[in-house]
């Protein structure tokens, strides 16, 4: 479908940019109660039990029912909390995870220009020539909601929880970079933009050129990393350690009832998704159709489609192992995930140094040591 | 039960169990009563020599209880007509039940039971603890303090374990006053009670009102 | 633009947000007893630093500011506070004296050295307004280009940096752990 | 907290005026319960933690305690097995069969081969139901949550056994002195048949799912470690006994209801960790079914009951003709049975271990002291130094492993 | 685009930096200490970006870059240490941590 720049007074290619803001929005606020609904149905499939099958069809209105119940209970305050943080921390947990959105492109967009040239524009709200970092900075910043939820709680079981899951998200960003460092590696651009379009084409007309599919092998063992990494970094099973119910009530959202408990909620369903939308754009295409017959499908469905796959994984995932202790977690984190990530990391950049001999090596170099000492300043954490 | 041969008990010196026969030698005036039913031997002796006798059961190589089954307390005051019940001339005992626990692998155990009885007369309720014997004894002493008021001297930790840390009296005494909660029914009056008029329950048993009647009782 | 209006453009107005948040969020972050409140100042500073980096097209380094600073090096304080559990307003009391006037005396002194300074050799400064633009100015790969050039002198400090962070956290692992 | 040294002299008082002790080293107390999701009802553990690791746990009991030792010295001995069902809810008719026991062993009586046999096979059916239910639950701790629908789902197949059985599903109070309420109904052999033909398939879906599951190995291998010498003087029975390497069953060292007629072998574990705790439960669920499948094969006929009128009501029947009958009937329901002067202590093997009740007889027809020795409140002194040292995420596993139940432990 | 002036950074650096000195002078705390030098070294990074715009030179960039690695190395020591006295001291109050004294 190619779309003229000008339809009737509007300049599509500026408009562009907002579509994207108000589809990104709309899209993970108003999935999250369709996550929760689908998270359900298939624990309930694997479980071998109901599911929700109360509130509308099949259950289907369930969660917005479980948003008008959160949406009406006692906002509790604790005795003794400090407030401006106590208030301040799910705002900071929902915050980035929306931000860090922005910088996700989601599907693109011909568009006839009035010279009467096609030209493809990207479905993203910020087309920054630092996406990646952009994204990597927001990530970085989800970890000050959580650990001021759990120590302005002014609860024992919060505080835990809340230490916990700030290393635990701490230590994981460290892999999750580098597994994204070397996407980029592979694509050399920090724009998403021109990432996924690096991954467009195929290897004998069938293979497609993704990044998990690059570098003969190597960008499939990057991939695995930064998807333990992705599902540690949004704390969920089987690193649901924070909020592991059997140990820690609830961990740092405890004494958060209301609707604050339902943005900690949609935070952590949104960072889902995000996470879920960077592992597509990085490794799987973004809207790149898996196979050149199937490119009549538009690419906004098949990024949806890859994304709802990660999801289902998580849900998978989160329906069949048991939850790792948390030394455990600390260890796999620190020692497999990062050295493993380490060695692939370096892998990339000497295979992609022997690929492109007639690149001056100095650059190449250069993002090496440039991805190391950020990792070095990174985990001075 | 091997060990132990059924005898004529007109016979005024029965042949005796080896558990009854070693505590003799240890203890010759420890014994009070020794007791077969139904094929377990339940040996009464003086308070004085539990901890002494537990730990001959224990260490003795012959007789081997190396398995700390429980105790328990028992009350055999007659709330109604006073006095102890079958003739009895101490009001509570402590069972301890040790098991002579068989383990192949170790070579260890008979696979035998027996009762040891402490009689633990009203007015000096309390023996001495076996936790440093068994330390398993931690949780059952403290339930027969809690229940019956026995206290146990060296017990490192001795605290009310199944009621409150508030509560008056102790339960499973036989005195121990049944009924007469306050519970209010529609009519404004207060629920059946035992003997004459509404008896003020430990239930409410934060000191106040009702702690001098049973404290008095 | 009209030469009147040029006083207001949005630089400058954006300039003056950036600022006047950073100077707040720093004055509360030293007027506030609760540590963890003052950490949360001293972020939100470094997030305007963030973006005063970006005005200046330095979005490397804006976003290595937020991903070290931010991320990084406040949460560690955060937790180190939180560690120690003197996040309560009472676990330290400021005591009076004459530090906090002799501090602000001194700060007033050295504000009007700065000034002077400025006023001394500041007249070059402020007449080039516009600085001069080099392509990709503040890029990564300028950066990186710049890092690893031969002909410059950052290559040798910056190895030297890597081996400084080395011992950093050997350091702190020596540090913290009770017995190694 | 950090205090200056004008605070030390005095002590800060927080907002409710109670003293802050100054802490010692980052320690900290957390109570654990007794709200608390998995300690397995309203158990409450006072934890002192350093960091995450435990110097000392303390558990607190008594939530739930309904006096039902007290009540039993009011209720007439066929009355007081209902009582029984509320200890270990969860595996009713061993409670029922421990104090049954008792009585038959205060009365001196034993019922006849059917009725042993039907006892046998309501107790392993209980057995495979409560060691599901344990499983469930200690999987949920961990964090497999997926086990817990899977083998509450197959409870629900034994709990309908028990109801054809019993007309109730949780608290069959079917086992009584002299043998059992009733006979198996119509059909009962050959649905218990069915039920226990299915039990090794789900078994084996159990195990699928966690058994070789790193994560669940490394969360249950080498923690809560107990060695058997502590097991015998904490009075530790039951599984965890057997984790520890001791091949100890009453059912096979003190024979009772006929545990003799049947082959099966007693699991045992090597290290006495969580993990072997967890094998051996799984292994007793799979031995359950095999004296459950020997039971139905060898199902004797004849009556259930002893053939004494002064313990087991005459049958229905026999009151339209009988005015004798009907004085035995009257007696029992009203008066009771009268066992004679003595105590008697019948110990079998429960889920959860050593599970026996200890009677004291005045020769009325109320038991002048009845006393549960349960074996949940035996194993919890375990808890304490299985703990030590571990992480808070131990603690539930070990919780788990232990298998208490808050019903039994409160009494 | 008109640009801010350059003067206007280094203002705003020289004022940021004066805070953080006041910080460090007035606190007791040694984290709030800590956090005061490391708005200190933000203010010298802002004058250093700045300078480097100014100037059109990558060094002011190149600077900050080192800045930035050698705090976060002196945060994961100072932190450490902070820790380690606590342990020993029961106290971090600046005041009390005078070992060196006697």
């Amino acid at each position: 479908m190619i779309i003229p720049q000008h339809v009737g007074p509007i300049d599509m290619v500026a408009v562009i940019p907002y579509i994207a803001i108000i589809c990104v929005l709309a899209f993970v606020l108003l999935l999250v109660p369709g996550l929760v609904w689908i998270e359900r149905v298939v624990v309930a499939l694997i479980q071998d039990r109901l599911g929700p099958n109360r509130v509308g069809p099949r259950g289907l209105l369930q969660s917005i029912a479980d948003g008008v119940k959160l949406f009406f209970k006692e906002d509790i305050l604790p005795a003794n909390v400090d407030k401006m943080v106590y208030y301040l921390a799910p705002v900071l947990v929902i915050v980035p995870a929306l931000a860090a959105g922005a910088a996700i492109p989601f599907s693109i967009v011909k568009i006839r220009l009035d010279s009467g040239v096609v030209e493809p524009i990207p479905m993203v709200v910020g087309n920054v020539n630092i996406g990646i970092l952009f994204i990597l900075a927001l990530t970085s910043l989800q970890v000050y909601g959580i650990v001021l939820a759990g120590w302005a709680s002014n609860n024992k079981y919060s505080l835990i929880g809340g230490l916990r899951s700030s290393a635990q998200v701490i230590s994981y960003e460290l892999a999750m970079s580098l597994a994204i460092l070397c996407g980029v590696f592979i694509c050399h651009s920090l724009n998403l933009v021109d990432i996924v379009n690096h991954q467009g084409g195929y290897w004998f007309g069938i293979i497609p050129k993704w990044n998990v599919f690059q570098f003969y092998g190597l960008g499939a063992v990057a991939t695995i990393i930064y998807l333990i990494a992705m599902t540690a970094e949004t704390n969920r099973a089987p690193f649901d350690l924070p909020e592991a119910e059997s140990e820690l009530v609830a961990g740092f959202h405890t004494e958060y009832s209301s609707m604050k408990f339902a943005i900690f909620f949609m935070g952590e369903y949104a960072s889902m998704l995000v996470v879920s939308g960077i592992a597509t754009a990085l490794w799987f295409g973004g809207w790149q159709p898996l196979f050149p017959f199937l490119a009549f499908i538009p690419g906004w469905i098949w990024f949806i489609g890859k994304l709802m796959t990660f999801i289902m994984i998580y849900i998978w995932v989160r329906a069949t192992l048991p939850r790792l202790r948390y030394d455990a977690l600390m260890s796999l984190g620190w020692k497999k995930l990062l050295p493993m990530a380490l060695v692939v990391l370096f892998l990339v950049a000497l295979v992609d140094t022997l690929q492109t001999p007639s690149q001056p090596v100095g650059s190449h170099v250069a993002q090496g040591h440039l991805a190391a000492s950020m990792v070095i300043g990174e985990s001075q954490r | 039960m091997t060990e132990s041969t059924p005898n004529d008990t007109n016979d005024t010196e029965p042949k005796e169990c080896i558990e009854v026969r070693k505590i003799r030698e240890a203890h010759p005036d420890a014994i009070l009563e020794v007791n077969e039913f139904r094929g377990d031997t339940r040996i009464t002796i003086k308070k004085e020599y539990i901890p002494d006798v537990i730990r001959l059961m224990r260490d003795d190589q012959e007789l081997d209880f190396n398995f700390f089954s429980e105790c328990l307390g028992v009350d055999y005051l007659d709330a109604q007509e006073g006095g102890y019940i079958l003739g009895k001339d101490h009001r509570f005992e402590v069972v301890y039940n040790l098991y002579s626990l068989p383990d192949k692998r170790a070579g260890r155990g008979r696979n035998r039971r027996i009762f040891i009885k402490a009689a633990i007369p009203e007015d000096d309720c309390s023996v001495a603890s076996v936790t440093d014997i068994y330390p398993g004894a931690n949780y059952p002493e403290r339930e027969i303090y809690d229940m019956f008021g026995i206290t146990f001297t060296g017990h490192p930790d001795l605290r009310r374990i199944l009621m409150s840390d508030d509560w008056i009296g102790h339960p499973q005494r036989k005195d121990y006053p049944l009924g007469g909660e306050r519970v209010q029914f529609p009519d404004g009056k207060f629920g059946p009670s035992v003997g004459e008029g509404v008896v003020q329950h430990p239930g409410e048993s934060f000191f106040g009102k009702t702690a001098s009647v049973i404290e008095k009782s | 633009m009209g030469r009147g209006l040029a006083i207001l453009n949005w630089s400058l107005i954006g300039f003056w947000i950036m600022a006047i948040i950073s100077v707040c969020s720093a004055v509360l972050m030293i007027a506030n007893r609760n540590p963890v409140r003052s950490a949360l100042f001293l972020v939100l500073g470094f997030m305007m630093q963030a973006l005063l980096y970006l005005s200046m097209s330095a979005q490397f380094i804006a976003a290595v500011q937020i991903i070290v600073y931010a991320g990084a090096i406040m949460v560690l304080f955060l937790f180190v506070i939180m560690l120690l559990n003197i996040g309560s307003p009472e676990a330290l009391r400021e005591r009076g004296g004459l530090q906090a006037p002799a501090a602000i005396v001194l700060a007033i002194v050295f504000l009007l050295l700065l000034a002077g300074v400025g006023a001394l050799g500041g007249s070059q400064i402020n007449h080039l307004m516009n600085p001069s633009v080099i392509p990709n100015y503040g890029t990564v790969d300028a950066i990186g280009k710049t890092i690893f050039d031969p002909s410059k002198p950052w290559l040798f400090p910056f190895e030297a940096t890597s081996i400084l962070l080395l011992i950093g956290v050997v350091g702190a692992i020596t540090l913290a752990k009770r017995r190694l | 907290m950090a205090l200056n040294s004008d605070q030390l002299n005095t002590p800060s008082l927080n907002a409710d005026g109670i003293q802050i002790d100054p802490i010692e080293d980052s320690k900290m107390v957390i109570n654990m319960g007794p709200h608390h999701p998995s300690t397995h009802g309203v158990l409450r553990i006072v934890l002192e933690l350093d960091g995450e690791v435990i110097i000392k746990a303390t558990p607190h009991m008594g939530f739930v305690h309904t006096g039902i030792e007290k009540e039993g010295e009011y209720q007439t001995y066929l009355k007081a097995v209902t009582l029984t069902d509320r200890m270990d809810y969860v595996s009713a008719s061993l409670n029922n069969m421990a104090y049954t026991l008792a009585v038959e062993k205060l009365l001196g009586v034993e019922p006849p081969p059917r009725g042993q046999y039907l006892r046998v096979i309501m107790c392993e059916l209980q057995r495979i139901a409560s060691h599901m239910v344990w499983l469930g639950t200690h999987a949920l701790d961990i964090g497999a949550m997926t086990m817990f629908f899977f083998t509450f789902r197959d409870r629900e197949k034994l709990l309908d056994l028990t109801e054809m059985m019993s007309g109730v599903r949780m608290m069959p109070s079917w086992i009584v002195p002299g043998g059992l309420r009733g006979d198996a109904p119509e059909g009962y052999v050959e649905r218990v048949k069915k039920v226990i033909d299915e039990l090794p398939r789900r078994f084996d879906e159990y195990e699928i799912l966690i058994d070789q599951n790193p994560i669940w190995r490394e969360r249950t291998q080498g923690i809560g470690v107990i060695a058997p010498e502590e097991c015998y003087s904490l009075g530790v029975s039951g599984p965890t006994l057997r984790g520890s390497g001791v091949p100890h069953d009453l059912r096979k060292a003190a024979p009772y209801s006929s545990y003799d007629h049947f082959k099966f072998e007693i699991p045992v574990g090597e290290y006495g960790d969580v993990y072997d705790r967890y094998r051996i439960r799984m292994a007793e669920m799979r031995q359950s079914r095999e004296i459950v499948k020997q039971a139905l094969e060898n199902l004797p006929d004849g009556p259930v009951n002893v053939d004494d009128r002064k313990i087991v009501p005459p049958p229905r029947e026999e009151l339209d003709h009988s005015m004798e009958a009907v004085i035995h009937h009257f007696k029992i329901w009203t008066e009771g049975m009268h066992p004679p002067v003595g105590e008697a202590y019948a110990p079998i093997e429960g889920p959860k271990g050593e599970l026996g009740f200890y009677l004291v007889s005045n020769g009325s027809s109320y038991p002048w002291r009845m006393h549960e020795r349960p074996p949940s409140f035996m194993n919890l002194q375990a808890l304490s130094k299985m703990c030590e040292g571990r992480l808070i995420a131990d603690v539930v596993a070990i919780i788990g492993s232990i298998d208490i139940i808050l019903g039994e432990i409160d009494r | 685009m008109p640009a801010v002036p350059t003067s206007y950074y280094l203002g705003l650096s020289g004022v940021l930096f004066t805070i953080g000195m006041i910080g460090v002078l007035i606190k007791r705390n040694p984290i709030v200490i800590f956090m005061c030098i490391e708005l200190m070294l933000n203010a010298v990074n802002l004058s250093f970006i700045a300078s480097g715009r100014h100037f059109g030179h990558m060094a002011g960039q190149m600077m900050v870059i080192f800045v930035m690695a050698i705090a976060a190395a002196e945060v994961a020591i100072g932190l450490g240490i902070i820790v380690a006295i606590f342990r020993t001291k029961e106290t971090i109050n600046i005041d009390e941590i005078n070992l060196l004294k006697y």
